[in-house]
């Protein structure tokens, strides 16, 4: 199928009378979130983020050759960006073969983490960036982005700054930060932000559903609060470079 | 594609630069207007619905075709919505023959989004038999000169195609669908259009130019509904946004966003 | 499916019994054709053709620089064609994707014209031509060859002669020219024919259904003096390169 | 595909032109002249049909399977037909490994209209329940030596599998299909073949060899029916043809089909 | 894939080989002895059983899904079982992006063997309507780390996550299916487990790391089940065996096999 | 479908009370055998092989060059392998596009014939082996293997030994040579194996179904037997050349 998912009209409560979430949150928590750095061997750099029930792994290779070789640059590297889904991270079954929508979330996850790379210090190199999304639970472009920043970071790749990520949600005609699978599927909007949190660069925008300008405005505000906590576990996570990869 | 059409010469790259330091385009335009729309409709007679749209130089056709399939098995009450867009290489030295890039499906999938956020598509009102037969709507973007901003001119051509859509009527006979001749408008509930800038250096410029959109950083798409909300964002390429910059651009695109719609409702009776 | 389209055993009269056709023309009468040229700004050349409802448009870029450089030839330019239908070009909206008809025509078009081109005078680069056909309604092969004739020319690539192009078809045990949607679905026979109109030489000769000898000798004549008008036609368009590329 | 195998020499070419214009060829055939054929039939036992066909060094294998399907929704009574022909790289050293191309398509498509125009194989009667399920009839056409004129080889292989298939007898118990032990032929009701020639310089030889068609300048291929009609037309390559030629080489193409038609039969119990 | 990864320093080479010679490795292992292992289970929610196995420095997932569908037309009363595996390039330098290639399915065709041969998964009990409607079994496996005998491991982390996975209860009501809450163990009937051996001259060490396979002449996989027998045997690469070495091989097999199964009930309780 | 055919539990007797076969065969009886060679002019070596039902063409071109170059290796040959099934030669009508069981045969028969081969005189080229089932009817790999072997050698590529192959079944707890379509279907297991017979190493070793040690132990020795009498009929056909490609 083209397009996103599709979002049933199914009644279900998303947000209780007294303000808090499906799962229990406010309106402007975050889920629990974990990052692990290092986790793989023969990587460069990785790292496996658990936000809420996600689950991702994401692989950094290089600044390495460039195959095939007329792909490369001369004055900088270039970024190749796989962001795929395994068939068992869904309820439903997914084909292993990447669909469209992993087509383009590779392409704006690239073009999220691109600007935060001192691409010019490696020309005629290639940096690869391997995402693997084990378990979803809604937001799984963030949370790679997240991840994927984490990871560059442990592969020793210059950075102007890291790059975190959070989705903004609307259900029942209100915000919420770090939407989850259910307020994905029956909510009534997702925009997700990507940002240099100290630069406060914004390096990922997209929304759908509907939004008037006002609260666009106010979810940009909540999406910059949200960064700056999951900033603060990457750095904290570099930090400790706590690399197991337990589930629990 | 032959590498020297995607680059351009220096002298130009700085004569953009230094016109719009002064608020001045290559075209004469001022940064936040669009280029003359003409729009074509009903221009394909084997589709239901059809649109050609020149802005400026840019050339999008869309056509919707109407099908009857067993709807999605999550959705069994709802007609089903498809957007197809191919940038063929007769559109422009730069894109290759081959199956869909991430490019192609980067614009048919902000299309399908801007849609499908407002419902613009009442796919409730195409059921036929629920749970087994639906319409599905599937519409497709070809460009066949680009000159830039490919993303607002596909949108205006797509629902400017659907808007002058018309669907078999139909009677159900013991379950056996009959297509009757009586033909009626599809149900068509809003008329967003997408708005798209160009960031170069610091500024903003809307509808931009193929030469712009060779030397910008980034562009940001938002699609508008008809009464000025949004229904999707989307950033591009591998430069960087201010939330302020956003907030300011959004301000400009909701005013565009009514010149666009204005131009839609010149050239069709709605 | 492989194959042509099948013909359905439906009774419809394609044969009235003055002589004239489903459309009312004479039999050896060829549909309204329209030319316009140089409607693409970015392509090297183009043109836009109507024949009846058939609406069918072409560009050409080259000679450039051919991209994998290996198949360059030392002594002349190739040429690449692709021949393409849009999903909504007709009744029953078709897969984008490349059919096994359109392979075939892609094949066929690009050697209908490659006798035209002085290729020898552009080694190394490469002539590529795209087909596009927005509605189709029968015979939309040679429309194809006309317009793409047009194209090479208003991209002012040398050629010994234009190539024109029409379909004999067969209605009723009698010869038609310039068959439409109903009279190749329904009919007996489709014999499409390309022309170099001044040399007197074919460049593309097929046919499907059952023609006598006799019919071929006729259809060959009968094509002669079609091609001749789309010649004019071409000329003509060359001459005033009407260039709009509005549908009414 | 190593680049030499597809080149000439120029002393060769040079032979070969010049034998031309004595109205000779390099394997002592006059133009008009076929090279010898044999034809084994029955050669797959898992196919309902299967012919190998040796014309001079090229050898053709066809087989046919049959299967029961649902019709095309355009032709609810009639059976289906589908040709595949593949250019397998066993076949020659110009054969590169790989999805079909253009070349396998249009061999497939040539044969398959060649079939389907003088309806050799008649759908009307492999229905079973109308509109709902009828026999499909694939031809599966392998080359297994390249040696020239794979178009003809392919043909007769085709028609040679067709004439000698057998199909399962149905009996058909509440709608539901029994397929019986006892076998009958395919509905077989023309023997069309196709006459190839290679056009070099002016001069047309037919059934080319390998050789004459590395260095021919066009490719003309006539289906001819049982009753000397044409079932099929087709001109590759691209050389030219004066309308003339093209009526000389119809009237001799006629005589060689019954050549062609002859050695099915001495072949072939029909 | 850059070419560097996949050659092994001579140095290094040598010293392999002449530790082999003393009965050592690089790790400090015997040659019969397999690395340590760790395995999770029940590690993804979404999947219906599910796990994750180091072994060594070596990490395969495997994912368990299952789904309601038609059985193969030649198996109307069984369920269906599919093994994928794919070696993504996240795991290895070697390892490159696109469609599976033939290592990937190799992969997946011996564990499918394996786990087949024995009726790890009794298919007969996985029948809902006969004919109609079975149970699918997927079997998703990706590497996540490539340090060796990605064979074994993938076969442990199949074998654990079917071992662990839980399938929904089902009620027939008028030959609709509904799911329940409830939910039970799948039909596994045996525990096999693979062992594989690089060869390296003329040596066998078990359970090889990545820089012996780098040296390996040839592979050998045996397949054992939960009594000893043989489920499976894969030679790799272009190597040999003597007939003596492969039944050498295949008594250290089945002692190691009983590790491996002690490793799994040691993490599961079966 | 992934993975082997599926065998039916259906009772079929595949083994009479006297011992013999569903074919007649003692248990350690191979079935006719016939191997032509030369039997394609273009390649540089061919065979072709009828082993019971079985009918596999084989050809081999090479050493050649490489295309695209850089598979070409700089210290001995490269061997590319295509064992492919025609739609035609399997009861039912198989697609053309290779399946996984084709592109997972290609790839071990090569393994086995790869070993005979004296890789390191040819530095920088190609072998190229192409394999096609006209008829299957079992045991086809261990059939393709022994044609390819004689194919190489037909194409004058210098060998340590040619590469015999067949595979042991097992029926009725009873082991058995050369299994074919029916013992294959419908047996309990499958081993095939593929030997230098004079140097007395295996190349090819796979099995599925379930095999006791000493069942392991006893089909080796079945094997060995087996390859024997095939290596001599290889070693007859290579002598007298019979290259005939009829049928019958």
């Amino acid at each position: 199928m083209i397009g996103m998912p599709t979002k049933k009209g199914t009644p279900i409560v998303l947000l209780k009378e007294n303000g808090t979430r499906i799962d229990g949150r406010k309106p402007d928590e975050i889920r629990p979130l974990k990052i692990s750095v290092g986790v793989l061997r023969n990587a460069d750099g990785s790292a496996f983020i658990e936000l809420g029930r996600n689950k991702i792994i994401v692989a950094v290779y290089g600044p390495r050759e460039v195959h095939p070789r007329h792909l490369a640059l001369p004055d900088r590297a270039i970024i190749r960006c796989r962001y795929h889904m395994a068939p068992f991270s869904v309820p439903e079954r997914k084909s292993p073969a990447p669909s469209r929508r992993e087509i383009e979330l590779s392409k704006v996850i690239r073009e999220a983490l691109a600007p935060a790379i001192f691409l010019e210090k490696f020309p005629r190199t290639t940096i690869d960036i391997f995402i693997e999304v084990l378990q979803a639970d809604g937001s799984t472009r963030v949370a790679s982005i997240t991840a994927a920043s984490v990871a560059l970071a442990d592969a020793g790749i210059p950075m102007k700054d890291l790059v975190a990520a959070v989705a903004v949600g609307k259900v029942d005609s209100q915000l919420i930060l770090d939407l989850n699978h259910y307020e994905d599927q029956y909510g009534e909007g997702d925009m997700p932000i990507a940002m240099m949190p100290s630069l406060g660069e914004i390096t990922l925008l997209q929304a759908d559903g509907i939004f008037t300008p006002s609260e666009v405005r106010a979810a940009l505000d909540m999406a910059k609060m949200g960064i700056e906590k999951i900033y603060n576990v990457q750095k904290e996570a570099l930090r400790k470079k706590y690399s197991s990869l337990l589930f629990r | 594609m032959s590498a020297p059409e995607k680059i351009i010469p220096t002298v130009k790259k700085n004569t953009i630069l230094l016109m719009l330091e002064k608020g001045e385009r290559l075209d004469g335009r001022k940064l936040d207007e669009i280029r003359k729309i003409k729009i074509e409709t009903d221009v394909i007679g084997n589709a239901e619905g059809s649109a050609i749209v020149h802005l400026g130089n840019t050339i999008v056709i869309a056509g919707v075709k109407l099908n009857i399939v067993t709807p999605y098995a999550d959705t069994p009450n709802q007609g089903v919505q498809i957007v197809n867009a191919e940038l063929i290489p007769l559109a422009s030295p730069v894109f290759e023959p081959g199956p869909p890039g991430e490019d192609d499906v980067e614009l048919s999938r902000v299309i399908d989004r801007a849609l499908r956020s407002v419902k613009a598509i009442d796919l409730d009102k195409l059921v036929i038999i629920p749970g087994k037969k639906v319409w599905a709507v599937y519409i497709d973007i070809y460009a066949l000169n680009h000159s830039g901003n490919l993303i607002d001119a596909s949108m205006l051509a797509s629902i400017a195609a659907l808007l002058t859509a018309k669907k078999p009527k139909i009677e159900l006979v013991n379950d056996q669908i009959k297509k009757l001749d009586e033909r009626e408008k599809l149900p068509i509930t809003d008329i967003p259009v997408t708005v798209t800038f160009a960031k170069i250096g610091d500024k903003l410029v809307v509808d931009p130019e193929y030469e712009e959109e060779l030397i910008m950083d980034a562009r940001l798409t938002f699609g508008i509904t008809s009464n000025g909300n949004i229904c999707a964002l989307q950033k591009g390429l591998c430069g960087t946004f201010k939330p302020s910059l956003i907030l300011e651009a959004l301000e400009i695109a909701r005013k565009v966003a009514d010149e666009y719609r204005n131009y839609i409702k010149s050239f069709i009776q709605i």
